[in-house]
């Protein structure tokens, strides 16, 4: 094992990663910038090294000076969480370089799939499915009326200028084609002065669907149980479950063959991540992209197959051979991971920067807070408003579902908001309830929700606010003699009226 | 005292008696609620209102006489002031209208600053743009009328409830008879 | 499903249930004494009513008051936790006659299995193992020898009038019987003018071993996996984990079977706990007693299991059927719980009430707090020291054990001393590592390590200490402007110095 | 100034400076330590010391000087007094020798209060039992000695640090030569 692991890293993965290797008795080294030297990594590790200004350019993305870091402090492993360095194929090498295990990939496996085309030529190579469609413009209505049997119908007609929704036209069946193939020319000409289109099938009710892979550097590599990530706000994943509700057994085992074939194409030797795009009518999937990191949402996958997958990912860097092979990896119940993000749910999820000046974190069984949060923290501006994943763990999905909205009743961050009441509208949602979710799920149900909502407890909270001040105001003309300093002097205030008390009801 | 509370637009009359520590009697207009409370911590209350037991978190917040109540997930902005207070403000400001004193909705960086003392703006206008978490942010003028004075400088980084600029109303040569 | 359930309990279990009824939905009743205005379990629940002062016999244990609270608030159903009125068999009646559901076990196996002897009788019939040894007193040396034969060795000869290690002796083989019974009566004599003794069976490396069992009102009943509770304070546990290091597939159905036909003896209609006396030499088990109750150890019979035992057990009083079968219920990883007490044990373990000042709750990954405690709580005198339960799960026991030493180090409580630095000294035992652990494991390796421990940080605490007291006099000097406000203060003070800041190593 | 620690019995030379705001330099005996310090929470310190990070929880306690100060989960008490004021302090009292104002150690129940204003009492003699939590607690008198007074009262509670009773040391009548 390693002698000590330094984290090139921020926020709650960084926390993620130093429990890890607490618990493998190796220590760890935390960097951080000047903007972050009050955040919760520089206490949680054993050593703290500041690496520059507050922005990442200036600090979290110094591979210089993180290595020169690791080298002062003896560390020799770095890993580097996601985000940043994580996919950066320069570094890596510049780790091996220096002779630090950098904890993630070969960098040729971050370079091939770091790029669209080449990620795309190395996966259909092994026959892995890509989304049907023309690499190049159509010449002619013959050769359209041919690709489109290629492609398979629904198709999407596209202006290869494209953009605005501008040259987009549908096309069902076959009837449809050609006239559509000439709308779509002359529209695309005259937004675009160019009538250039080309074809892909259509993709309905899209779904995201991910395969968690784990390799060694002994060329043994697994596939789990997938994740679904189609609740998404801007192309960003807000709410992720493992199992997905629409995959069976038949199908778990196609797409994780097709991962692990994905991930052989590069000699894939760590933990990654194979996402498709899945039809929610057809059930077919098609190679997205692949993520050659620990992804945020890899604790769901933990929880439904008991694999610790930072710490397995650490272990295999070291050159420890995986300690299970794929008919030992089960999916037992299920899990699901809210995303708390630092902005206003109530107004327009406006990013909310500012100090922490109050937290009550769930408890109880089966539920995981991974955060990096603490009761005086000052979220600062510089970076991703992710403040903690909220994780749970159910036997059914039903339970997975009723425990989530009982944990996150008992979330409690002050001073700032946050998006912890959203994602409670969005677990009573029906649709959702009954699984039928896409990636465009949250734009069609809850905009406009959100804005009409009636809010529970009005009268309550009026209650509250109205013996706020009056408390205030009385400290105030008892000039400010502790009537309002809370805690203490109420608790005796009451103990003073224990005995008066109301009789509850009999 | 009596208050008048504000929340989502809507206001309440509003009365707190407390007749022994502890215990209050909160009228909302017409409702009347016997109240059980405990701050086991700051800010932190236990209510028991008729056997329903309440955790509520309440703090003011950087707005005067405005709270921030959470209650079961849900946050409630309220605006909390002396009915003699309210009636006053009333009279000086009717509404959208009058000089406006604008302030940052939130802490981040001044991206852009679009206006000067001097300038005409029209209802809506961006003025300035504020950038936090890689996100910008449009600030706009509540009222048409003329730009009175820039706080907020380019690049410049602001907190929650800072001044950014005044823009004061706008008054035609002619009033409009 | 109930239509509302009263808690009538306090601390961390009243929040267990309110968590589970919670999630399943159903609104829930709190009870709380004079003293307990302020506790967790208050604000937690849906309605809350006093119930007396702070005394148990004046409170939790008025059994009529908590009834008329059930009724008032439309309660059908009442959750007694444990302790309490949990075991009571008279108030198990008075809630059937008021026609509220009481949430545990027929009232008839509360009596039988609540008194030693009846529950004896009860499970021998069942061919239920107890500790071989002889109910009445040796009359003859042919009787001795006759008996000592049937009760097997090693025995132990016990004075009748009994107490104080006089007149115990104990026996190995047979040899030995004649003489050790003389030396027996004589001392016996001497000590207490009574030379009548007995023989029982001697457990060697005693170990407490307990299989929880879960029944439904409709005849159906399973068993789970044991839980070993082994480390023991005072005869209080301290300490459990599960499975047991020294039980096999084999030993384990021998038990889990054992403990069925002990259930089934009183018709067990919900979750309840077969505790066995366990030979750690011959891996022989005897049966102790049953606790016909939800155990406070039951989460890490969840953990291993994924069975939810707290709302299983409330939905079995529903009338619910078990949702699982015998053959379905697994044992997958290792589980550990440390029981935080409020007291010190630096200091004889004396009792630590008083208020917490300071509270930080350990997180990450399969890591669970079940908990009373806030950051605020006076920890009243009148009751259980108990606080919280920090349960952890892991794959291999090994990692269970650093798993549960990393949550430990995250795990703060401030103003009132705890066992948490105990526990962490306990799981460094060599002995504990290695699973060789008895009943009076703790008496026998803790006591003295605990006075003479060096504590490892002593120039870093008095380096803390020193800008504690610097900072002070300095406020204090500056007639208090701010300088000791901590947070915000010396936040802004160190931006200010940001810049200035000594470069780490390069 | 230089202080005075005392830990476990172990008393240490202590001093402290700041030469930047944040930036401390303090010596123990002849040892001494940089240490960048912040104060995210009140009474939560993060030490950087040499690159080494530590979490503390350093909390006054009802003793004056005394620190509750938690690291990684041990507790240490320590008394940290200026040294001028601990000369003198040794001056006034010789360690468990000399007036003997017991406090009680924690909160709970005076049980049993087993001596009274003039009572002669030897070293380790049981002067009032302490209950709590349902565990009960003797008191001991740490000299031999005469009661001068007692504070406590049968069944009454007591908080942690209050006092209990008054111990004066024997002075028999003809001092031994």
């Amino acid at each position: 094992m390693f002698k000590k692991i330094l984290i090139a890293n921020r926020g709650e993965i960084t926390i993620r990663v130093i429990r890890a290797c607490k618990e493998l008795g190796v220590p760890t080294v935390a960097v951080y910038s000047e903007a972050d030297r009050t955040a919760l990594h520089v206490r949680a590790a054993d050593e703290a090294y500041c690496i520059g200004p507050a922005p990442s350019r200036e600090s979290y993305l110094r591979g210089d000076r993180i290595l020169e870091v690791a080298k002062a402090a003896g560390a020799d492993a770095i890993h580097p969480g996601y985000g940043f360095l994580s996919e950066n194929a320069e570094f890596a090498e510049a780790c091996a370089a220096a002779g630090i295990t950098f904890i993630g990939p070969n960098p040729r496996a971050i370079r091939v799939m770091g790029n669209k085309t080449t990620s795309r030529v190395a996966v259909f190579e092994m026959g892995v499915p890509l989304v049907p469609g023309m690499r190049e413009n159509l010449q002619s209505e013959d050769q359209a009326v041919e690709w489109a049997r290629k492609i398979g119908y629904p198709i999407m007609m596209k202006a290869a200028a494209g953009g605005g929704g501008k040259g987009l036209r549908m096309i069902m069946r076959e009837e449809e084609l050609l006239p559509a193939y000439r709308t779509a020319k002359s529209e695309s000409l005259a937004a675009f002065g160019d009538d250039a289109v080309y074809m892909e099938r259509y993709i309905e009710n899209p779904r995201h669907i991910e395969i968690q892979v784990l390799g060694d550097r002994h060329g043994n590599i697994i596939y789990c149980p997938e994740r679904e990530c189609s609740i998404q706000r801007r192309h960003q994943k807000v709410i992720e479950e493992a199992p997905s509700p629409i995959v069976d057994e038949e199908m778990r085992r196609a797409m994780g063959e097709a991962a692990i074939r994905a991930a052989r194409a590069v000699d894939y030797d760590s933990a990654g991540t194979v996402e498709f795009i899945v039809s929610g009518k057809s059930r077919e999937f098609f190679f997205l992209e692949m993520n050659t990191r620990l992804q945020v949402e890899h604790p769901i996958t933990e929880m439904i197959t008991g694999i610790d997958l930072c710490k397995e990912m650490i272990r295999s860097a070291a050159g420890y051979v995986l300690p299970f092979r794929q008919e030992d990896v089960q999916c037992h119940g299920h899990a699901l991971e809210c995303r708390i993000y630092a902005e206003d749910p109530d107004n327009r999820f406006l990013p909310t920067p500012g100090r922490i000046i109050g937290l009550r974190v769930p408890g109880g069984p089966w539920v995981r807070d991974e955060s990096g949060m603490y009761e005086g923290l000052d979220v600062p501006i510089h970076y991703d408003p992710m403040l903690s994943k909220l994780v749970v763990w159910g036997s059914t999905r039903e339970r997975m579902v009723t425990r989530m909205l009982r944990a996150l009743s008992e979330y409690k961050v002050k001073g700032i908001k946050t998006t912890i009441p959203f994602h409670a509208r969005v677990l009573k949602n029906e649709k959702f309830l009954a699984g039928e979710i896409d990636t465009n799920f949250i734009d069609r149900e809850f905009q406009p929700q959100d804005e009409a909502r009636v809010k529970p407890f009005e009268d309550v909270a009026l209650v509250a606010a109205a013996i706020k001040a009056y408390r205030q105001d009385k400290a105030r003309a008892l000039a400010g003699v502790g009537a309002s300093t809370g805690g203490s002097s109420d608790a005796s205030l009451w103990k003073r009226s224990g005995r008066l008390k109301r009789d509850p009801g009999f | 005292m009596p208050y008048i509370a504000t929340h989502q637009g809507r206001t309440t009359k509003v009365k707190v008696k407390e007749p022994r520590p502890g215990q209050f009697i909160v009228s909302l207009g017409d409702r009347e609620y016997d109240v059980d409370f405990l701050e086991p911590e700051p800010n932190l209350f236990s209510l028991i209102i008729g056997g329903r037991s309440y955790e509520v978190d309440v703090d003011a917040t950087h707005v005067p006489d405005t709270y921030e109540v959470l209650i079961k997930g849900d946050v409630y902005e309220i605006e909390m002031v002396e009915e003699k207070k309210k009636k006053l403000a009333q009279k000086m400001n009717k509404g959208a209208s009058g000089r406006q004193d604008l302030k940052s909705p939130m802490a981040g960086n001044v991206r852009k600053v679009l206006v000067e003392p001097g300038d005409h703006v029209t209802q809506g206008q961006v003025l300035l743009i504020l950038e936090a978490m890689k996100m910008q942010n449009e600030i706009k003028s509540p009222i048409e009328g003329v730009v009175a004075s820039v706080t907020a400088r380019e690049g410049v980084a602001v907190a929650a409830g800072d001044p950014l600029c005044v823009v004061e109303p706008w008054e035609p040569e002619f009033p409009a008879g």
